[in-house]
């Protein structure tokens, strides 16, 4: 338990850390409020996947979602071209947002379950299986735009969705915190958490201890493919634009958030809330080197680094140092 | 229960050869699509296709040896293209700079240990760490990819060693087709032939390939038997990276230009190549041919859809698709 | 310490000096002193945790000391006895055949059983070639020590493909084939049948033939006594007695590794009292069972028994809905079931207690809370679907203070318990759901006398509350002290069923063992 | 006074077109006391990278970015928040940007497509199969050009006939290769190639020169002079058509700081950079304006030593 909070803990001061050496090398712009709301609504598009592929480490053997921002983007791309057929976003553009919206939901809902069959019913391995599904899901995406991006065009609504702050908050920033509350709970505090966690320990005494275990398996797919749709919208509203190919840097850094958040890839072991800290420590780490005009190559190097001594510091004894010399 | 002497049926007798040999299944996979391509298009079976699609396959199957011998471990190295990468450009631009008339057979000794240098490392990494590989290289491959771009350079070079060069345009053999379009077999097959063989001969000739399968099965066991896990994983990697390192050379030499950005992205279709091949990625299993095999389907695969008729917006689709119904399919048959 | 010889004679063949383990604050190990002699079977036996496997790990290198010396023949192989390391110790002359075997499930038999000479003889180095016909040659001389084929069908075979008996012997020749000079076997018999017993201490009696020292580890106590020499018996991480096996009666053995008497008597005191619970009819399964019927009442304990291929572990994985039957008939309290997975057997009131505790009952790095409580989260929702912490607390206390579970807090990892207790918390947790049927499939494996004494109460105490207990095991002492009825099984079918009270570990066995043409003794219809 | 800022932001660092664009930035810079001018792009050629990077640089209040875009439409939102926070936008390779104070093209793009087919209509004596590639089907520019020269063609050579248009090489040199190898397999008599993406014909050359069919096929394109040598110097490529990138990213700067001086910028002004002193001004789709130069060159074999990028 003291365990849990010490990542926890780590993870904040991090946060803090950043943030403060941030405003006095930076200047004061960085700590102001224009600045952390821009912070804020760049995490959820990068953070939403990060919850998704912690969801699957966190189910275990092997567990992984290699297709998030390709479903992402195929959803973005297949709700503009049903929902601009259905009204057009001039005329009515709360209606168009929110049929967006829809589409985008029952994509990654079709596509998470496609995951989650493939890995419940045919044995694949998750890293096999939605390597296959990313590649499909990036193929279709070309196949309905011909390689090229589209254009929402400026849709007040979603536009709003995506910059404009609330109470100093912005909407979509909310909104990832909320989905991230609402699956921390589920994780932490209802059966379906509790068995999540225990299959991901162990499957076949979860199986044996009478786990469902190929319904969680479907069911836990689907959220990722759920949030990887709300991840697309989060996407379409901030660029205005939907294309196949955007944030494919995205796979990687996903993964990156997830294990810096302390989420154990073997499964079994996760918190949301670590997952949160990671990607906002992240995003605060990389605003601060565009701020200061630092390569973005060497920002990939600072990455690496931290991946590998975040790794290294859960090897390390604290203890060992801390105990009185004899 | 005592078994009934009943003739076992064709079908459940090939299952189980199949079942011992993954690498037949992948073989008539590549029938089937050969045939099916044939049949769509009678001119694929001409020669020059047939060296196209070989001259395509070399740099991937380079890496898929190496890939095959760390997924036979147990393990999972997504940084080998960019060690690739790395070495590929540092050297070339020292050899370019420093030692411009440096033979091949010095600068592929040297490739193979710079990336067996990083690959080292790599293995240090998750033995010390004692984290999954799969997260390890992540981070590795960041902090390579990154450093090359940031240390090292980051433009493209077209001016390659005289060696370099010459290797990139030497063919083994060359074939003029009616219209008088020569294609010609490259030598850099060769370089494919020397790392498969070096990898069937260490894997199943050595105490080391033994050692590789053993702590692929069960690394604490293995352990427990006397097999040592970190010179394993210090070998495991170091020889995926040596590879990396030689196949970042050919495909220098036959792009003839380096490019800082090549290679990456390439780590998981190699991957998938591997398994395809028959090997798990749970580790422990494994063939050199098989690999082979996986990698001409990958190959095939992506190459052939042109002839087919299917347009290039839906390649990724159709490539998508076959990786899951092939995978479904060694799944399932593995799994029965 | 003990049997050191007066007189100044050739040095022991390994001495033990002095050995301390700890982990963390544990104590594993304190102060550990021991000689073992060439050609000499030693018992090492205690209760669980007291620091047996600790011991032998340390002695074969896969473990450091943290203080003491071991030698051999005299010479000193370091100071801390994890110098020797894996290889060390192989290249010393000591192989191990694990609790768990250590046979490399992807690897040949022929490799499992020859490659480690190889190893030894590269002195633990890598980069050399395998010798292939050598490998063969060995592996199928070893393998013809231990009555196993040679042949190389067999060589070639998958070692996890082998039935459970063969790897056991296959693990031994490893031994044999690497010319080991002291042979350490933790709890080999626990997975065989009886037959497979005696074909292994038939074995295990040759290696002493040939000057080989054995250090044997168990917890039953017929096979010490059957195979004689000296017993090592442990406490709390300490050697507290060395004596004669052939001079030490199996009680006062037991008092040693408990320090508290424990009976042999039979514990089943109470009597059937209510109507039949379970009644299977026809029930079938291709290539495991076939038309198998039998009933249980409320309040009865009915034991099942047989080898290993006789279609017990099937049946109860078929009432557990683990691997659902092909075919048949089964009812529970008058409603006919059919579970098809694990979790409509819990729906149905049937709480299945696994075989292997480790890898299929408990989540070992989760809380005992969690463990426990598994099946019955649903109920310990409030009204925000939210699992109550202080009532899933509440439930997991109740339950391992009702099975007398030491543990600190129902929030320590389960793998900080000894065996006995995380088999306790295992039954635990199926009490949860109140179960009508309670199925334990060889509930006291691997676990010391003093835990089974706990266990066999708790159960009785629950067939006294009304519970059917069915009991799948192959420890015949456990089925004879604990049963109402006891049922053999025998390739797929029930041979006999006989009243617990009346009958002996000979029959069973003979009514096991016999051939399907030998006429069961005497058929008791219950 | 606070000294002004300019941020150029490119699609990608490090290449080596954008690395002779930041000799332009540096330069121009240098030029200027007052003036902060830097370049950045993203380590990764993804167009969400680049979003971010000038989301930041809004956040940081510079006070204008010039924005050679990786895809138009992906930044049209944040450009728009740019904007709204008094932040002048300037473009360059994005006529379409809706968002944007002004844009420049180095020249005329259809002009520019035209220009190249000419030449490769000269080469193939107007006669024969050809076949064009582009970057990617996304790259607006690139696919301007294709389609020009296939107006052209179609309009002044009937004799030439367009197979498997647009070719995508991903910005990949091997790809172009592969793509290229495909189609002289696909069509052995083909006789011309035009493309789009500056590797596009490295790896066209390569596939050509493997092929034996150096002076049988023509190859035409967007090329860097330093790239392509070798393959100019063999004659398996023939001609390259290019703009100064250290020109376009100073004449970006200068545009942003007459924007930032609120100065008026007329049809036909001169920016005093080479290739842009006659500017056509348009207006462009949004309220911003769209400038014009004619800063293309165009080099064989004899003249590509001129130019060291
Ligand atoms: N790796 C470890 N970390 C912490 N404690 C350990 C470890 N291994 C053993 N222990 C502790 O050391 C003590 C001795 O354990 P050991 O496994 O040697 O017991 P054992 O006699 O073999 O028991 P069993 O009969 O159950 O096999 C126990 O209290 C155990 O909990
Ligand atoms: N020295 C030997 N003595 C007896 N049988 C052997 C010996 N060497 C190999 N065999 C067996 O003969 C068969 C064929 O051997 P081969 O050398 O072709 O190995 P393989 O594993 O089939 O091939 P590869 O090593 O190319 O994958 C195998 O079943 C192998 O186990
Ligand atoms: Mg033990
Ligand atoms: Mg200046």
């Amino acid at each position: 338990m003291r365990n849990l909070d010490r990542q926890t803990v780590f993870l904040a001061l991090i946060n803090i850390i950043v943030l403060l050496t941030g405003g006095w090398i930076a200047g004061a712009n960085f700590l102001d409020s224009y600045n952390l709301q821009i912070m804020a609504s760049q995490v959820p598009e990068l953070g939403l996947l990060a919850l998704g592929v912690a969801l699957a480490m966190i189910s275990g053997n092997g567990g992984i979602d290699l297709s998030g921002i390709a479903l992402a983007n195929l959803s973005g791309i297949t709700a503009f071209l049903i929902a601009s057929q259905l009204i057009a976003p001039a005329a009515a553009p709360m209606a168009f947002s929110w049929s967006f919206a829809a589409i985008a939901l029952c994509v990654g809902l079709t596509g998470g379950l496609l995951n989650g069959f493939m890995i419940a019913f045919t044995g694949l391995t998750p890293l096999i299986a939605t390597l296959g599904t990313q590649l499909l899901f990036t193929g279709i995406a070309v196949w309905l735009t011909n390689g090229s991006s589209v254009s929402l065009g400026y849709i007040p609504p979603l536009d709003d969705f995506g910059n404009l702050p609330v109470l100093g908050v912005p909407l979509c920033f909310a909104l990832f915190v909320i989905i991230a509350g609402a699956l921390g709970y589920l994780l932490r505090c209802t059966p379906f958490g509790v068995r999540l966690m225990l299959l991901g320990s162990n499957e076949k005494a979860a199986r044996y201890g009478g786990v469902p275990v190929r319904r969680m398996i479907v069911l836990t797919y689907t959220i990722c493919g759920l949030l990887a749709s709300v991840a697309g919208v989060v996407i379409a509203a901030r660029a205005g634009s939907v294309k196949w190919d955007y944030g494919s840097s995205y796979v990687l850094i996903a993964i990156l958030i997830a294990v810096l958040g302390g989420v154990k890839p073997e499964g079994g072991y996760g918190r949301i809330l670590c997952v949160l800290l990671a990607a906002t420590a992240l995003q605060i780490l990389s605003s601060l080197f565009n701020f200061l005009g630092i390569s973005n190559f060497f920002r990939d190097l600072a990455w690496g680094v931290l991946l590998l001594a975040l790794l290294a510091s859960a090897r390390v004894n604290l203890s060992l140092w801390l105990r009185p010399m004899r | 229960m005592t078994e009934t002497s009943l003739p076992i049926p064709l079908f459940t007798r090939l299952r189980a050869l199949t079942g011992r040999r993954p690498e037949l299944f992948t073989l008539g996979l590549i029938l089937l699509t050969v045939l099916g391509v044939a049949i769509a298009n009678p001119n694929f079976l001409a020669m020059n296709n047939v060296f196209d699609i070989l001259r395509a396959s070399v740099v991937r199957g380079i890496f898929a040896m190496g890939v095959l011998v760390v997924l036979a471990a147990g393990g999972i190295d997504v940084s080998f293209t960019a060690i690739a990468a790395f070495v590929m450009y540092a050297l070339t631009m020292l050899v370019h700079n420093v030692f411009p008339a440096m033979p091949l057979w010095v600068i592929l000794p040297l490739a193979g240990l710079g990336g067996a240098a990083f690959g080292v490392v790599n293995g240090l990494l998750i033995h010390s760490l004692r984290a999954p590989s799969l997260i390890v290289t992540i981070g590795t491959q960041y902090i390579i990819r990154s450093a090359l771009l940031t240390f090292v350079g980051t433009a493209l070079f077209m001016n390659l060693p005289a060696s370099m060069e010459a290797f990139g345009k030497a063919s083994l053999w060359t074939w003029t087709g009616e219209s008088g379009v020569i294609s010609s077999l490259p030598a850099t097959v060769l370089v494919l032939v020397g790392a498969a063989f070096a990898t069937w001969f260490l894997l199943e000739r050595t105490l080391m390939g033994r050692a590789i399968f053993a702590s692929g099965g069960n690394p604490d066991i293995a352990a427990r038997l006397g097999f040592n896990l970190l010179h394993i994983r210090l070998f495991v990697f170091g020889w995926a990276g040596l590879l990396a390192g030689i196949a970042g050379i050919v495909h220098v030499a036959s792009n003839r230009l380096a490019n800082p950005f090549d290679l990456a992205g390439m780590e998981l279709e190699i991957i998938a190549a591997v398994v395809l091949g028959g090997a798990r990625i749970t580790g422990g299993s494994g063939t050199v041919t098989g690999t082979l095999l996986g990698v001409l389907l990958i190959t095939l695969v992506s190459n052939v859809l042109v002839f087919v008729g299917i347009p290039s917006t839906l390649q990724l689709a159709i490539i998508g698709i076959f990786i899951l119904l092939a995978g479904t399919i060694f799944a399932l048959r593995s799994r029965s | 310490m003990l049997s050191q010889p007066a007189t100044p004679a050739p040095p022991p063949f390994l001495e033990i000096r002095n050995l301390r383990k700890s982990f963390g604050g544990v104590q594993a190990l304190k102060d550990v002193s021991l000689t073992l002699e060439a050609g000499q079977i030693y018992h090492l036996m205690g209760e669980n945790g007291c620091g047996k496997s600790t011991l032998i790990k340390i002695v074969s290198g896969a473990q450091l000391a943290s203080a003491g010396q071991i030698l051999i023949d005299g010479m000193p192989t370091g100071t801390l006895a994890g110098d020797l390391g894996a290889i060390g110790a192989l290249k010393a002359g000591i192989e191990t055949v694990y609790q768990d075997l250590s046979l490399l499930p992807n690897l040949s038999v022929a490799e499992n059983v020859a490659l480690t000479g190889q190893l030894v003889a590269a002195g633990g180095r890598l980069a050399r070639r395998l010798q292939r016909a050598a490998l063969f040659d060995t592996a199928a001389q070893a393998l013809k020590q231990v009555h196993l084929p040679g042949d190389m069908a067999f060589l070639t075979r998958r070692t996890d493909s082998l039935p459970l008996a063969s790897r056991q012997l296959v693990a031994i020749a490893r031994a044999i084939a690497a010319r080991a000079r002291l042979v350490i076997m933790d709890e080999p018999t626990t997975a065989l049948t009886r037959q497979e017993v005696e074909n292994l201490l038939l074995v295990v009696r040759r290696l002493l033939d040939q000057g080989v020292t054995v250090l044997f580890v168990t917890h039953k106590l017929d096979e010490v006594k059957s195979l004689g020499g000296e017993a090592i018996i442990m406490r709390d991480g300490e050697i507290v007695a060395h004596r004669p096996v052939a001079t030490t009666s199996k009680a006062a053995i037991s008092q040693l590794m408990t320090g508290r008497e424990i009976s042999e008597a039979r514990y089943r005191t109470g009597s059937v009292t209510g109507a039949p619970l379970l009644e299977v009819s026809g029930l079938s399964q291709p290539r495991a069972f076939h038309d198998l019927s039998l009933s249980l009442a409320a309040g009865e304990i009915l034991g099942v028994t047989g080898l290993l291929d006789s279609g017990r572990n099937e049946l109860a994985l078929a009432l557990a809905g683990v691997r659902p039957a092909a075919s048949g008939r089964i009812e529970l309290d008058g409603q006919t079931i059919w579970p098809k997975t694990p979790g409509e057997a819990i729906a149905a009131g049937i709480g299945y207690v696994p075989e292997d505790r480790l890898t299929e009952g408990l989540f070992l790095e989760k809380p005992i809370r969690e463990n426990v409580t598994l099946p019955v989260l649903d109920r310990l929702k409030n009204t925000f679907g939210m699992i109550s912490p202080r009532r899933a607390r509440a439930l997991a206390e109740a339950q391992i203070a009702g099975l007398q579970v030491v543990a600190p807090d129902v929030g320590a990892p389960v793998q900080s318990l000894s065996g006995g207790n995380q088999q306790r918390v295992l039954i635990g947790r199926w009490l949860t759901i109140n179960p009508r049927l309670l199925i334990l499939h060889g509930p006291t494996v691997g676990v010391d006398v003093g835990s089974k004494d706990t266990i066999f109460r708790i159960i009785q105490r629950l067939a006294g509350e009304g519970m059917a207990v069915l009991i799948i095991s192959d420890d015949l002492p456990e089925l004879l002290q604990n049963c109402d009825r006891i049922l053999v099984m025998r390739q797929g079918a029930i041979a006999a069923s006989y009243d617990a009270a009346s009958t002996d570990e000979d029959r069973l066995y003979q009514t096991m063992a016999s051939g399907s043409a030998a006429a069961p003794a005497r058929e008791v219809t219950a | 006074q606070d000294k002004q800022s300019i941020t150029t932001v490119v699609k990608i660092t490090g290449e080596g077109w954008f690395v002779r664009m930041d000799e332009g930035v540096k330069a121009f810079d240098a030029a200027r006391e007052n003036i902060d001018a830097v370049q950045v792009g993203p380590a990764q050629a993804d167009a969400a990278q680049q979003a971010r990077i000038i989301e930041d640089l809004v956040a940081k209040g510079v006070s204008a970015i010039a924005v050679v875009p990786m895809d138009p439409s992906a930044l049209e939102g944040v450009l728009r928040r740019a904007q709204s926070r008094g932040i002048k936008v300037i473009a360059h390779e994005g006529d379409s940007i809706v968002n944007a104070d002004v844009d420049i093209e180095a020249f005329d793009n259809a002009a520019f497509g035209r220009k190249i087919n000419e030449g490769l209509a000269g080469c193939m004596g107007g006669e024969g199969k050809w076949t064009s590639f582009v970057g990617s089907l996304g790259s607006l520019t690139h696919v301007i050009w294709a389609d020009a020269g296939a107006e052209s063609a179609a309009a002044n050579h009937p004799g030439m006939e367009l197979v498997a248009a647009k070719n995508e090489s991903f910005n990949d040199a091997n790809k172009a290769y592969e793509k290229a190898k495909e189609i002289l397999r696909a069509y052995p008599d083909i006789k011309g190639f035009q493309g789009s993406s500056a590797i596009d014909v490295i790896g066209i050359g390569r596939a050509v020169e493997e092929a034996g069919l150096i002076g049988k096929v023509c190859v035409y394109g967007l090329g860097l002079p330093k790239d392509t040598g070798p393959y100019l110097e063999s004659g398996a490529v023939n001609q390259i058509y290019f703009w100064d990138p250290k020109d376009a990213g100073f004449v970006m700067n200068v545009v942003a700081e007459k924007v930032l001086n609120g100065e008026e910028i007329a049809d036909g002004a001169d920016l005093g950079v080479p290739g842009y002193t006659a500017v056509k001004v348009s207006k462009g789709p949004g309220n911003g304006i769209i400038i014009q130069g004619q800063a293309w060159v165009e080099v064989g074999k004899d003249g590509y030593k001129d130019y060291p990028f």
